[in-house]
């Protein structure tokens, strides 16, 4: 079982969700998150004072899986996310060693989705 | 309001007539008539003003935080720009001499000296100013609810300063200052036509010369909901705005001296809130049966409709027609907004169902229930009878849609109208000003 | 207030009756006398009714985002059922012609016509409408605040119905319809008993057959803290409440004109602010002491039990006997705070601490500080004489506590009194009305 | 604004001397003028007072949510410190019989009787109190917006007992109370010196001594902004202090009735919303040109700005003028706020550009555009003459200024001036109070 | 090591924090989520119009651990947060490799606790 | 690859951010978090009831690296974090599979800077 997270521009968060619905992966958690990457940030101005935002918003989305689904996932991601405009943001992948199901108590890959 | 001044006037000079003996003392029983009417219309353009901020935070709170600021802005901005528009071309164009007869007029620039008799009912013109700007901004300001989330800031200010210097001013002295549709006896105490549906029906001609907002109608049509994003400021606005009102209702009367003044403004105070409590239950009510819970925007919507229902009327009617109006102001604005969805508009605040739609009813209750003299002594034309309502309540509506329909083509011609898509999505608070309303809060504006 | 009406009108008769020289100028001059008192009072009605807000953010503030808009919604619909109600049923319930003498009245449902005489303290039914419902709209919705995260908002409705049209008009008839407690010397200017300490002792009685919410005390009994999630809300509220307290306790001297009446509404207007301030201060002091640290939640309830305090009395009393009042109640708010929390009573926002216990204290004050002439003239009870303070200050709590138990206890039978466990820890917003407060806004309401 | 009684009793003197034929009707007459004249004030006053929650929410809004609760309970505390001190002591001060001439003087403590002629413009002395206890509490709570998120509580509670009982009431005598400031024909209608430059330049002082924010200027100087976390609070709070104005300057003229009266504060109102709108208007323009995108924090400013620029003359300009005062203050606030970021002084809410910048502005505009008498009939000295406005101009914000400066630096060398790094860090409202302003809600403080 | 993660209704929060404290767990940090899953949203009204909520609020809780408490930590978990119904969450164990107490830079199993 | 996710004192954000800037790590994603630890929590009153605060305000730095950054960042993190009292956090470290920058489709070592 993996875990794919993915960081992106809040904007896509619903391009993003119907991506991955059309390739069928419907569960996920989603958390704000601020970034600093290669986007460097801008400068706004308050009363004048220039001011240098480099903590960017952006949108965590984490989605649990079974191996077999995490290309999909992947390229569902990239999909909704890529605008190829620096700030798309990045995809993690990391292995998950149990996955439980609170309600059934259910465990494994079966509890997963 | 201002042309009732003649009626009064008369009722004060007979009074004074009987002064004969002691000039001094009624000089100064005159002079105090003269300071209690001044200081009260003093006391309901305070109030009138404080409506602003009422319809600010009723617009912000029913959209997203992400355009706060943006709205915010307009509706500070809309009150400095209206106030001086107002002073140089609005106020002259409003209530000056005509020049195209009954529908055209000019007075000059800025407010004239007080060349009038020291008496009650006389109205200084600085405070006659004071109040009358303050109904230009609230006709300006309703409209930016309706733009919110999507309009162009520079479009804005453009807007702000035609509807306030030209457009409201010229409908305005239709009624107000004496025009045509006053002479065949059309009547709107308060202005639900000449001021609320004025900014309703803008709000319209710009919703639809717009387009909704990006994710508010699904690619079938269906509606989706924008939830706004601080109901307490919302609820609080429409507080505002209920307290403000006794000043623009009540203040209409233009005089509290006086026996019929000390009633009429009685009346019309009582009526303006038996009005907005029954619109506001009615709305409640209608949502409940239909949505099947109970709620609150639409409830703050009900008392705004009512409130804006009894504008035209509520020195006419009684208590009990003023609970009827109101009701079914409560009623109309929720169908105006399920309508809107329907017509696939997107008005964020129900900017129309409220001022637009029940605009139109208050103008057309007017005709129904309440009950008037002629507009002139011996005159066989009644204020407020059926044909005068009807014509004026169509009439200025379209006026105000065409003419801001118009001027928002070419805003759009200009391509200066919308703000591009991508700072739609991030917001106007960044895009348009580079702030942000709540710093440091973590908000969630997608989905 | 109605009462002292009477005494008024003579003061203005006599005066009225030298006038004999010139006739028409001395109508007009009682023209702007008249003019003058109604203008006063419906400026003070403005101000009541501003007070409604101040009542709805004090009391959102004070409680959990999660409730935030049940909370609003139910002071925005205490008023307009409040101002139906009371219109068709509580004024005439607490102004009318005696049915049981001294207990029991009716004068009919609505607003009657006036057929007083032009003249200074002639106030005109609908304004003196306006005032009173106000006034019954601040007793009914003290108690939303002591209800707040668990009342059903259809037990709510009943409850609201029920004080506006019944239970407050009964006991307002006592005293200021001109009921047996009147008769009998009890004095409460405008209102410590007649509407605090019935919407404080209301929300007593609602709280404890409702229980605490969730969480608010642990199973050993010791209180956990649920605090408020809008701090600068509840700071507005209560600066909106000091501000419209200028128009409950001065307005309650129903008439300006005449130099006794000036007189009386200034010093009102001072005392009203020097005990606000007074309790404002020490219950921060009392506070900084017992738990270290100043704490500003309890400095607001202080500023309110200063004002509650004051209000029965703020007539009779001296600059310094205000500031003494006010000191007190803001070390009774405190104590009273602490009380609730060792019966294990949950009143989120303090409602029974500042209207109901300092209420009674408004009572007892006026006996000890207050100073009033006999009730008529050559009687030999004098207003504000201490047994008729005690009984007042008993009487009309009980009244209002065991009524109001009784309905609550009834509507627990029915179960419609509370939400079910899981809405109210998802919050009555979603629950009751679908709709959030805080749209998009990140919100940890658990801990 | 005392000083200008004498002239107007004089006025109402001589008419009053007509009065001879009827002597209870010329009596009726004149308590309608005293009725008249303190309801107008009164209801000017409650404007007032409301101007406190004005402040809050401006400064409130405007600084970092971890501060809120503390800048809150200052601007409640200073009002409740501040009415209490001014009723002992500070309204004594500034309106007593001189013990030093012109500098000095002690009216006894508490608020005197009333002891003059029932007439128009003669003041009861208990709402003269209410009316001049709102402006030591305005020049209070224009501090603490600059000196938030980082002076201890304590220090604040000993700064403005020390504000409000001394310092302003001193100055304030120089002035309005008769002192030689009035004597040499220094003119300050409604306290663009007397009270806005007392606070601005106070604040100053207190900015200096404190020194900036941890994270206000980086380690080479460069101004680094902490934005403020509320906008829409911060707008509201403008809107209600624009509404308050109407209280401050029109009831300067200290009485509406009788014509001249009656024309000066309604020239009073309009000026001063005509400045407002300008000072909104050209500080966005100036916001939009300097930094490419139009801000509403500044535009926010600027109307604050116009505010204190047209409050020292609004009574002696035309509205055309009026116009131009508020435009000029619009321009320096921007200019203001600049200058002390290059002085790298940390003033959050800008309240020295805003109160003192612009106090002195309207100080010196008096001299420029306004237009008056000579102090005494025959006296060849002239209200308002360039000698004068300088001095008065320069003197008063040194005296609060310097005064002020030692206040701060005595606190600070005794150790209770600023908080610990690590509370300011953590925010005021934890480490002064315990309390957080948003319970619950995920707060980013940090960048 | 081990990372212990769980999504979990927020009203259980507190029945979930006594549970592990019980279980003589006490450290852990816990961030807002928002999920989708099998409870697959509501539909609430605003203004009328029907609004689809498809991310519910969750709460994350996340408990690094040695590897002998895992199954106590998931046993606690599922006793504070198990209602039965659709939407009682998720736990995913994952592994830690470093562990560093920053106040006193000590690392591995005995930083973890 | 590997992740260090670190849980500091909010207040202590910006030394972090210096601290690892300074180590030439810029990229990294910044939550909100609450935290129970060792600290215990503190007392406050609210309306003169005492209100036990157990969930301290944190803040959860994820920064992905490649391996031999590991070192550095960890020791920046300290750097900048460390105050010697109780409640200064903890850094984890785990594996990542893949990383994906979204932009460039890009995946691997090169990705992840
Ligand atoms: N090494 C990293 N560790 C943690 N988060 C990262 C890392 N690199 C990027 N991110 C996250 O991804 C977001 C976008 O990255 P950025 O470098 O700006 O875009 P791009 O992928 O176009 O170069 C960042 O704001 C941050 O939240
Ligand atoms: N595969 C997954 N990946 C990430 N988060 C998940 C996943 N499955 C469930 N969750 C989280 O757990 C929550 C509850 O899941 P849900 O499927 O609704 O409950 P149940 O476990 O009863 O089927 C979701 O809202 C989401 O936050
Ligand atoms: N075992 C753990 N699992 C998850 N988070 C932890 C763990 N231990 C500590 N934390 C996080 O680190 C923060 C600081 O921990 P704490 O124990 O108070 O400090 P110290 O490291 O000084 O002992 C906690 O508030 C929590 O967010």
């Amino acid at each position: 079982m993996k875990l794919v997270t993915a960081y992106i521009r809040p904007e896509k968060l619903n391009d993003v969700k119907e991506a991955l619905g059309d390739a069928d992966i419907k569960k996920m958690s989603v958390t704000n998150s601020l970034g600093c990457g290669q986007q460097g940030g801008y400068t706004e101005t308050y009363r004048g004072v220039d001011m240098q935002i480099n903590l960017l918003k952006k949108v965590r989305i984490e989605i649990a899986l079974n191996e077999d689904y995490v290309e999909t996932a992947i390229n569902a991601i990239i999909k909704g996310a890529k605008t190829g405009n620096i700030g798309d943001g990045k995809i993690f992948v990391t292995d998950i060693i149990r996955c439980i199901r609170i309600r059934t108590e259910e465990e494994g890959e079966k509890a997963i989705g | 309001m201002r042309n009732k001044l003649t009626g009064l006037l008369l009722i004060l000079f007979s009074a004074s007539g009987l002064f004969a003996e002691s000039p001094e003392l009624s000089e100064s029983v005159k002079e105090s008539f003269f300071a209690l009417d001044n200081l009260f219309i003093f006391f309901c353009a305070v109030l009138v003003i404080f409506m602003q901020p009422g319809f600010a935070l009723v617009e912000t709170g029913f959209n997203s935080s992400k355009n706060a600021v943006n709205i915010l802005f307009k509706n500070v901005i809309d009150l400095c720009v209206g106030v001086l528009l107002y002073f140089f071309v609005g106020y002259g164009l409003m209530y000056g001499a005509p020049i195209i007869e009954g529908f055209f007029a000019w007075g000059g620039s800025g407010i004239a000296d007080f060349d009038g008799v020291v008496e009650g009912g006389a109205l200084l013109p600085q405070v006659d100013f004071l109040f009358q700007v303050a109904f230009a901004a609230t006709a300006a300001t309703i409209v930016s609810g309706a733009v919110a989330g999507r309009l162009n800031f520079k479009a804005y200010l453009i807007y702000s300063a035609v509807i306030t210097g030209l457009i409201y001013p010229i409908s305005g002295f239709w009624k107000w200052g004496g025009g045509w549709l006053d002479a065949m006896g059309f009547y709107d105490f308060a202005g639900s036509i000449v001021v609320h549906s004025v900014g309703g029906f803008a709000g319209l001609a710009a919703a639809i010369v717009l387009g909704p907002r990006i994710g508010r109608f699904a690619k079938d049509g269906t509606p989706k909901a924008i939830p706004g994003h601080n109901l307490p400021l919302a609820t609080l606005g429409v507080f505002i705005l209920w307290v403000g009102w006794f000043g623009f209702n009540p203040g209409s009367q233009l005089a509290i001296a006086g026996k019929a003044n000390t009633e009429a403004v009685m009346l019309i105070a009582t009526n303006t809130t038996l009005a907005a409590a029954a619109g506001g239950l009615f709305a409640m009510i209608l949502t409940w049966i239909l949505h099947k819970k109970p709620e609150l925007s639409m409830a703050l919507n009900g008392i705004l409709a009512g409130l804006v229902g009894i504008t035209a009327n509520c020195d006419g009617v009684t208590n009990i027609e003023a609970i009827i109006i109101g009701s079914v102001a409560g009623i109309l604005v929720v169908l105006g907004v399920k309508m809107l969805d329907r017509l696939r508009i997107d008005d964020p605040v129900g900017a129309w169902p409220v001022h637009g739609l029940n605009g139109l009813w208050g103008g057309i209750a007017t005709a129904i229930f309440a009950e008037y003299g002629p507009i002139e002594e011996g005159s066989s034309i009644i204020y407020g009878n059926t044909i005068a309502q009807l014509t004026g309540s169509i009439v200025i509506p379209i006026w105000a849609f065409v003419t801001m329909f118009l001027l928002f083509l070419v805003l759009k011609k200009i391509g200066i109208l919308r703000v591009s898509r991508e700072e739609e999505l991030k917001g106007l608070d960044i895009g348009e000003h580079g702030e942000e309303a709540y710093n440091g809060f973590q908000i969630f504006t997608i989905e």
